[in-house]
């Protein structure tokens, strides 16, 4: 393997290793899949969610087979940020990849809570603010559909992590009318950094049941029936703002990278396809350091520019 | 815990829509004991994306051959009937916790219902080794089923009890009809697995005849290693486990089976 | 099969002989597939978008493979409106299922434009009013996105069509941030139905050439990977609105129309199905009767009822 | 033109990559002349959810056998490399105009590179039966590879000119640079199908050589019966067609070759 190649991403201050994370939601905090892949050789590992008090999440089930992709209504289930800091930090602070800190909430204060206490704990590389969750009422939402709103949450949280260097990312909800106007209002917040896209919202009914498969009704689309859908927004976004842009949605293998790179990711993040094959993003790191020494490509910040048009 | 490329060894029906797969082991991924599940992928390429889950029906450590018994319901389990000698599988496993052998002195009792048969199956033989060996008591094992036709016609131990509904086979009646005339000088304990109303009636007759069970769970699975929170079971006093990682055997009296 | 069982559909004043559709653009005027299915058999024909002027449409390529599911970036070619009425529409008036003229343009005055002159015209059942395609930049996104123009715009296409009795059924895209509020819109306006739902905005790139495989770039996204979207739509939608919502998005059998109707659709329409199997439409309008009669339910229209929460 | 559930008679490798495929045509579709194609499900379910189209490579009326002849490509023709024998397989077809036989005293000159070979073979065989009924002229048909390794290994008519890159068979060189040296006492007529760089090749020489000639056309399709309006080509004048039902053959002179 050519050792010239730089793999090196920037987001604000904070350089991860390499280009290749793991999604939130799907890796819990870095403990249950390191049988099955080496957790320190990722670009990235970004936590499920914390919120500040514990959460149950919604009833079962919670999840649904659909065409080349699943729903899921997990909500914002996660130990509360006490239990967070206390049982699974101190195993993450010992990973050797960046650990993105996934934050959600019902409301502004929720989210403000969660960084001032993260922002005392070491061994966190940045934090991925979650304003896009669509499976819960109060929260999410309602907070990532309007511009105005994104921008101030945004300015509130940076206000408050700009000194310590981490980088605030904001995952943006693909179920909007226009994308570029939240990716801007980030930015224009502080955004260090954006990703791109959370879950579409799907419902799957159950025939003979007669009533929808998830238990709260609606869910959250991944894998890789939204991959075109990731990556048009990703091409949008990318354009819209000067910033990088996280690109995820229905990854599983080195092409599907290399679409969001050339769409003008400068990182991705492999999510559902961790369900079908664990090893799918040290796979996709392999292929994509092989893809660059085949193609003589010096930087991996070099492919966004290599789209024709 | 692993995920490696097998090989199927046999496939074949047992029962109407029943089907008994054999595959290659890898024995680096640990030995799998009863109760415990593995993932399989159902399609070839990402239709479907999610890996299904199915329990261990048997496990042989001399050939390494692992086994399950899966009925055709869906997509999945459709492309899995299709599946010949010497077809290559995407295997994940073994995952989740096994059941607990019951005390000295006392019977187990294992009842399975539908898709429930694998797992008793691989307990049944595997409790019938040890008190050969002079650990534990023999088991019963009590299957029921709607009529004499779907009764699989797989490898059974002798002590096997069929209830049929219309009595075609066997005990006439449900299992928990055959349950209640029970009579053993043993205290029993109960290992259940089984469609939701089959396990509703065992935890009232768990109620009075064995206050601590075992029961194998099922749950809609994405990771089936614990990272997901998709498959979380509701318990009596408000809490909720997963079932891939916390279970999917748990003791039966605790879980809220109102509400599965 | 049970004679006794009511498959009619009421839109507006218009009866649909039963609730299949073919979905516009993917059925062209009715010639093409009439070797491959009874077209007469069909509950109704949605056709190509027909323009004011002539259209050639997009540059090819113009489709792409994608998850269970395809990208088209047809654009709205189609031989306009006078070509349309001189040459498809006497073949299209000798067929037995209702002819659903979908109307697309710029602007407003070119839906006027179509509906003043088709409404002279005979043999039309009604019109679907494209305003979401995604793929035209000046026409079908800008105008089908704010619920104050869809609302003008409906209004001054009813004012066209009460009096003649043509049910005006409204197009819906899932590319907004809140669907219900259009439908809404179009409701105020006077539409006598809803179609839901159109394609979202989808792109993939073609790694080995480094650039996307549409020539448009972007394109809209249909078949099976979008039914959790259509079906959650349907369901929002036709509980925002008293007017009838037909379902489409990603149906290939019976089960998947029963997951629409369960939802809350009135109707159903089959799309990108037709390209898979032809005879998709009029399998699953059997497969309905047999559920039906299996399940003792005497009326379509009595489906959406069944849904338990 | 029909939608049917065939049945493979025969698969096998002609090169590297690619495939022969046969399978029961049925009669009740029409007899597909040569350039006319079919469409496959290239999958078991709805992924991918669009058929593949394939060019006739051959068809015998006597045994209602179809064949084609496919390169592995991509997803889609993977999975079709995977068929065996007695496999069902899905098939919607003919569809498609074929090519115009020449007029007498007019020589047919068949060019074929890559997936071109399928088409071009079966007009091949189609020209010299009619010549030897005593209609028509013996075609020629020329076939370009890279190399050795790369040429078909199925039944080649005699008269079948092999041009390799490297000169490892047959004459060195391009289609193109056999077809500038190439001395004919008749007026010719080039029927050419292949990739878009050896077909805006054969437009030049053809504006020398063989004024009116005949292009098999490839576009992404959708629905393959003129529907969707999705799989247009770009002519000289400006216009488009659609490739799939005012083609996929039509006169090469007319086409835009620098836009496609
Ligand atoms: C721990 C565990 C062990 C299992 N062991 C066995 C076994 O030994 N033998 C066996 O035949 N089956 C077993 N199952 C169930 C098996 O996983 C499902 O039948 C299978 O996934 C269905 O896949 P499909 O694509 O054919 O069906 P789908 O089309 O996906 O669904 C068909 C039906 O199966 C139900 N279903 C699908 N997946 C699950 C699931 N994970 N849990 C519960 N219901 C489901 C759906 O609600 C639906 O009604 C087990 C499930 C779990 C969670
Ligand atoms: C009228 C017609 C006749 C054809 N005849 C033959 C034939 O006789 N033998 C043969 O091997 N192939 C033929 N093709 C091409 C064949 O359809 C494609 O190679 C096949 O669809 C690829 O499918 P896939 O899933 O393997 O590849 P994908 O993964 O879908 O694509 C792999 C590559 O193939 C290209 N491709 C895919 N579909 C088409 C298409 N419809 N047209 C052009 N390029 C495409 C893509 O751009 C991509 O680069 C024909 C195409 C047409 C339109
Ligand atoms: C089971 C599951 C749980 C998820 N939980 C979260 C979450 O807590 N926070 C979040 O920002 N995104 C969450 N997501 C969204 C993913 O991080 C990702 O944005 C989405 O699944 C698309 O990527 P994919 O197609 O690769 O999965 C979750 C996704 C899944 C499948
Ligand atoms: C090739 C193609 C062309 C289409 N053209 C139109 C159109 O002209 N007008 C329109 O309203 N919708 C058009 N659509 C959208 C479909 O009518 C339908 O809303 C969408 O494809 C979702 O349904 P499906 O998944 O069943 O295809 C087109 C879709 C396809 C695939
Ligand atoms: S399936 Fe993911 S936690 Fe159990
Ligand atoms: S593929 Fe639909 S018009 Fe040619």
């Amino acid at each position: 393997m050519n050792e010239n190649i730089d793999m090196t991403v920037q987001l604000g201050r904070l350089t991860l290793k390499n280009p290749v994370g793991v999604a939130s939601g799907t890796f819990g905090y870095g403990e249950e899949y390191s049988a099955l892949l080496d957790v320190d050789a990722l670009g990235a590992l970004y936590t499920k969610a914390v919120t500040p008090e514990v959460r149950a999440g919604n009833q079962s089930p919670r999840l649904a087979d659909t065409p080349a992709g699943m729903l899921n209504s997990i909500g914002l289930a996660n130990p509360g940020l006490d239990s967070f800091i206390q049982h699974k930090l101190p195993l993450l602070r010992q990973r050797k990849c960046a650990v993105m800190v996934n934050v959600a909430g019902c409301c502004p204060e929720d989210y403000i809570a969660v960084i001032e206490r993260l922002e005392q704990e070491a061994g966190i590389a940045g934090y991925e603010i979650n304003i896009s969750c669509p499976n819960v009422k109060a929260g999410g939402m309602a907070l990532g559909t309007d511009p105005a709103v994104v921008e101030r949450l945004t300015r509130q949280l940076s206000d408050r992590t700009t000194a310590g260097g981490r980088p605030l990312v904001v995952k943006l909800s693909p179920n909007v009318t226009d994308i570029c106007a939240i990716a801007r209002a980030a930015e224009a917040g502080g955004a260090a950094a954006l990703s791109c896209i959370n879950t579409l919202v799907g419902m799957v009914i159950d025939v003979k049941q007669r009533r929808p498969v998830l238990a709260m009704g609606s869910g959250g689309l991944s894998g890789p029936a939204i991959r075109p859908v990731g990556v048009a927004c990703v091409y949008k976004v990318s354009r819209a703002v000067s910033i990088p842009v996280i690109g995820l949605g229905g990854i599983t293998n080195t092409d599907d990278a290399l679409q969001y790179f050339l769409a003008g990711a400068a990182a991705i993040q492999v999510g559902t396809a961790l369900f079908t094959r664990p090893e799918t993003p040290l796979e996709i790191l392999t292929g994509l350091r092989a893809f660059m020494a085949d193609n003589a490509i010096a930087k991996i910040s070099d492919l966004p520019g290599l789209l024709q048009s | 815990m692993k995920r490696f490329d097998s090989t199927i060894v046999s496939i074949e029906t047992v029962a109407a829509d029943y089907y008994q797969l054999s595959f290659h082991w890898d024995a680096a991924a640990g030995q799998p004991a009863p109760g415990a599940f593995l993932t399989l992928l159902a399609g070839s390429g990402y239709d479907p994306a999610l890996r299904r889950p199915f329990a261990f029906s048997a496990y042989d450590p001399a050939t390494a051959i692992a086994s399950i018994i899966f009925q055709k319901r869906g997509r999945g389990t459709a492309w899995l009937a299709e599946r010949r000698i010497g077809d290559p599988l995407d295997v994940l496993g073994p995952l989740g916790s096994g059941f607990t052998l019951p005390p000295a002195g006392v019977r187990p009792v294992l009842i399975a219902g539908g898709i429930g048969l694998g797992p008793m199956k691989y307990l049944a033989e595997t409790l019938y080794a040890a008190a050969a060996a002079g650990r534990g008591e023999a088991p019963l094992l009590v299957l029921g089923y709607r009529t004499a036709a779907f009764v699989p016609h797989c490898s059974l131990p002798e002590a096997t009890v069929i209830c049929t509904d219309d009595g075609s086979q066997g005990f006439q009646g449900t299992v928990s009809a055959y349950l209640q005339q029970l009579h053993d000088p043993l205290p029993l304990k109960y290992y259940a697995c089984g469609p939701a109303p089959m396990m509703r009636a065992i935890d009232k007759l768990a109620a009075l005849h064995s206050p601590s069970w075992e029961a194998a769970t099922e749950q809609w699975m994405a990771c089936g290693v614990g990272a997901c929170m998709g498959c979380v079971l509701p318990f009596r006093d408000g809490s909720s486990k997963r079932c891939c990682a916390d279970g999917p055997v748990f003791a039966g009296q605790l879980l809220d089976w109102d509400r599965i």
